[in-house]
């Protein structure tokens, strides 16, 4: 009933070009990205959008490559969507929605060639860098996959190679040496409430919006990840819509880092 | 340029479509596109137990996307995974798009999908069968629901790629498509194209679902007038 | 309620040496078996009984040989019964139901020693394969033991040898040969209804039915697995007699291959 | 030819049965035979919760059968496996056959057996253990159940293998006989055996089992006894 | 003799406290002691539900104590590990000591510390924020519980040990205290010493402990001037 | 209910120096010891406190060390809960409660030193001896951590090594050399009720008591684990008064061996 009229009402604020929180459709809310807030931590990145917060660490390790890229380091993404962030999420094992989270930000990460893998090969076929993601959302008001996008790419840019030597990882000694980075690339998520397109929905928008696409960018402006959500289906129109918004966006973003 | 299995550009491999072959189901289809094989099977409306995981407004739509253990090349283990749960969230999404569920409150409808033979393309070929499983149990729906990938090889856009055409680029763009209201219902993209590329991909998975509709209509007329000769 | 009449109704009819549809005790209903339904696995079958289906599927990889036998390939079961089957499965890891049901099958083939486990041997102690059969039941309407066992065989007859080069599987590259499979062997599941025995129950049957009894033999007549079902016990002379009939329609069963 | 261990192929290894000895229980007892151990605890019948569970028209029985993590050459992984999962079933449709569930409506008996040691024959060690804890829990039972395991070593048909023996051979016919009403209600057979090699295994067996019924009478004669003195 | 770091014996590395950090929760806090760093939220109280896990007479009190996966050197696998559940109970006893439950009938009170970098001294530092999220969450308490570690190295009894300082010497005596009431309510010893050793050490926590505790009253104190400024 | 009046009496008799079961504070139940009840297993102990009865089984296996102790043997501890030994339990993977169990036995004799962990190794940072403990609790009338300790030392204690040849074990074969033991450490837990401190209490005191603790002491007094139970706070008095009853009776039940 509550949710209802808070959608009719935001929904109709949509049709006037307005939102709830006097944004206006192309506007984030205030975005702050710190590094290194896990000092002990190969990376770290603590992002803020309005009251959403996540922090995102990266840690690596030697490990074996994939039979079918014995010269390549892996990346792997996690996500936690705990209770402790939200009375919305539940305790227990990674759900769908968590799962997603992880999976759509890494796949930008990854099709972008953001990291040279190539680059984090020890040993072809024996030894690997592990490069492995990790995000814990401190308080959920929204709009995480576009926070949890920046904390990855943030942590990712600050990471220093930890010490290797004598076949051992030196866990807790880094080097001055950096991860190999080649592309920036940040998610911009657009949601669409009365018909019309918005970027950065909060908690209260997220409730009423009926579809939602993130779309993530490259430096250059290609797209490396989509991913629609929701049931609503969007017509090509908004599709192409929504790629002008995110390429613009993204390139205000990355200049964040 | 023809591709390797000779089709053109915007050719789909061979499909087929079969309905209601799971006799438990409410409703139930196979798809198989090239070598990709689906079964879907809807078992509901029907009312939901235990009573506190009732709806009162609408009917609760639960899928469930797998892999049978021999579908692929290396034996899939049985049980959910990372990537069956995401595609099982984002199918979901996709066929609410058709369903009324305010028509069936305080029910459960129970949508699996399995593959059976995965040679690429397996979200699609599930969508696909899921719409004709829906469609097959009766439940009321506002259009049926398609589904094809595209991608890029080269300089050229293709449409329903096979496994190997797989391994030699790395793009995938899954769609799923009401073909009358002409609405997007899932998208989603691997890759690094540009906004052209996009729009050039879409226009022919579009296509493509066009007729993948006509037949699914044509399996289920295959379906319903199998039935009403058995009368 | 509603099973205590279909109880009494076809534990009556089975006084008068009817079955519900029709057959005679020492009947199956009609089988078909269709191999290579799964093309690109290593070896498949589909087998339909009245209206029970359930798909079999083979697949092989190289592993490590068990330590106590250093010089035999590995044979695994398993077996889903999952509610898109039937309404009456559940979600969830395998329940005790079809893991007897994987095991009962397995059991069968590998006392009969159907596959030559020391062909299977590629290196002593370091490298075997293993052979995987995987049941998906599409159809549950009674009996599925003996539908399993049949697809088992059927795939396990119709598989051929992966591509095996410079130590590496190659997947999806099939060779021409077969496994070396000395024994055909097929279970029959025999219900007790109103006192008298039958095989191949149907869905209806088997809730009424007081016992159960799985016998599989191989070509020579052996019996090589037994399991009785539910809690009613049975006689020596059902069991003799339950023998007597698996025997003789397992050599029936067998001419299916 | 006597086997190994001196016994006769007909000859069970030493047995001792022990009734009341887990307090907590409303039923448990203690069977050894040979090397094997098995303890058995009822619980029960006692009311169902949560509610919802409950059954109207008779009591809901399980069974949990477990071996210790110390009971067997090689750590067992606590938890159940696929092994004393199959166990577990047929363990608790060998012991329904006694017992009148209808006379319990409404309640929980939960049964468990666990294994501390292990030498072969311990899902029947367990099923004797079981019997004499429902009696000791004072259920009503229409018979007592005995169990026990035969085979073929060479060509003579043996009795209650020991783990050395198994090793031997490669059958194993495990029976549940109820001795009153001359009734098998638990059979399973790994092996490669003939009819005639069964019926021979079955009357070995069967006889073995008629040996401890005895001895399960005995002990529950014993606890009886022992509580009387102390009254 | 100084230690490595420079601190004396009975010195704890800074401390830093902020109260009221996760908006969602009705009460969180930050504390930052050395390298350590733990989050603390409260959820609660609120309706319990599913009803039937009520308790008609108290509030139903949960802990979960967790390390976030970049936490440590190696990476942390997510979930509860057998470690991480027993830091969960003694916690959530310690603070049980000084919440009245009965306040609070048929509600659930839910306490979540993470540790997002951990040098030693990760449950002492979660016990710290997890009072000052209860007293930010408006919860009647009887006290405030402080928390820490002390050890002896050497021949020296220390205070608050870093990681480096836990790799030299095998023990580690964790206390939580309630300063007001001065009783110890979670203990716990691991190493190999005297009883007049544990004394001493007790003394040293039981000193930090105090400081502690005006340290708490200031960050909440900085809150609720926080909160009226806004007003 | 019950409790409340329970909780009261037994509160009452303590004020006037008295137990439910008319024990002195510092006297124990019977305590009866039996080793090697599994003579299959390396090492095994049953240990009768009062009516509680817990099975503890000593398994060996050879392994890889821990990278950080590449020299070092490895210890162990496992301890299940069973609705068997009490309705109180519940079926499932161990809870908190099981856990703390065994890892506060596992502390005492770990932190002693008690097991010379140099002397298991085989070959350094490949080969090491793990020692695996488990426990089974058979029936549980209170006071299960001090049941396990005593079984976990007497299992220890009878324990003999298995054979090893040619880098394998050959499992059930035991030799005569025991483990390198050089400790003695025995667990006291001391329950306070209405404001006394006693050892060794009852289900039904267990029920009552505010506050618990547990101290571990070796052959020279000194304590290596020591774990405080419940909510209640205990002062600084009651804890050393804790330890001299922990250190006098940890003497006497040494003599137990």
């Amino acid at each position: 009933m509550y949710i209802n009229v808070q959608k009719r009402f935001i929904e109709r604020l949509a049709k006037e070009q307005r939102r709830i929180d006097g944004r206006a459709f192309d506007e984030f809310r205030k975005i702050k990205i710190e590094t290194d807030v896990v000092p002990q931590a190969e990376g770290s990145a603590m992002v803020t959008i309005g009251e959403t917060q996540v922090m995102v660490g990266v840690k690596m390790d030697v490990g074996e490559p994939f039979p079918d890229t014995p010269d390549e380091g892996v990346l792997m993404s996690g996500a936690e969507l705990h209770p402790m962030a939200s009375p919305r999420f539940e305790s227990g094992p990674p759900g769908p929605e968590s799962i997603e989270l992880a999976r759509v930000v890494d796949r930008g990460i990854r099709e972008a060639h953001a990291i040279d893998m190539k680059k984090l090969c020890i040993e072809e076929g024996e030894k690997i860098w592990m490069v492995m993601v990790d995000t814990h959302v401190i308080n959920h008001q929204g709009n995480l996959i576009d926070a949890t996008g920046l904390g990855a790419m943030a942590a990712l840019l600050s990471a220093k190679m930890p010490k290797y030597e004598d076949g051992v990882v030196v866990f807790g000694e880094k080097t001055n040496k950096g991860l190999p980075v080649n592309h920036k690339v940040v998610p911009v998520t657009i949601a669409r409430i009365g018909g019309h397109l918005m970027i950065d929905p909060s908690l209260e928008e997220e409730d009423v919006m009926d579809a939602r696409i993130t779309i993530s960018t490259k430096d250059n402006g290609n797209i490396t990840a989509m991913q629609k959500g929701l049931s609503a289906g969007l017509s090509v129109e908004e599709i192409e819509k929504a790629m002008e918004i995110a390429v613009k966006k993204g390139k205000e973003l990355r200049k964040l880092f | 340029m023809p591709r390797k299995d000779g089709r053109k550009a915007e050719e789909m491999r061979e499909v087929k479509m079969e309905v209601g072959i799971i006799k438990n189901a409410n409703g139930s289809a196979k798809v198989q596109i090239g070598k990709t094989i689906a079964f879907a099977a809807v078992y509901g409306p029907r009312e939901m137990h235990p009573k506190h995981l009732q709806d009162n407004e609408k009917a609760v739509l639960t899928c469930t996307y797998m892999m049978a253990p021999f579908s692929t090349t290396e034996r899939v283990r049985p049980g959910p995974s990372r990537r069956s749960q995401e595609i099982s969230l984002v199918t979901r999404a996709a066929l609410e798009s058709v369903i009324n569920l305010k028509d069936y409150p305080k029910t459960a409808i129970d949508l699996y999908i399995i593959i059976t033979q995965a040679n690429a393309g397996t979200r699609t070929a599930g969508i696909n069968a899921a719409s004709l499983a829906l469609a097959d149990a009766g439940i009321q729906m506002t259009d049926l629901i398609t589904s094809i990938a595209g991608g890029k090889i080269g300089d050229e856009y293709v449409v329903d790629l096979t496994g190997d055409e797989e391994k030699t680029t790395a793009c995938d763009l899954p769609i799923a498509y009401l073909p009358r209201s002409k609405k997007v219902t899932l998208l989603q993209l691997d890759g690094d194209l540009t906004k052209t590329d996009i729009k050039n991909i879409l226009k022919l998975n579009i296509k493509a679902c066009e007729k993948l509709y006509e037949i699914q209509v044509k399996a289920l007329k295959n379906k319903w007038d199998g039935s009403s000769s058995k009368e």
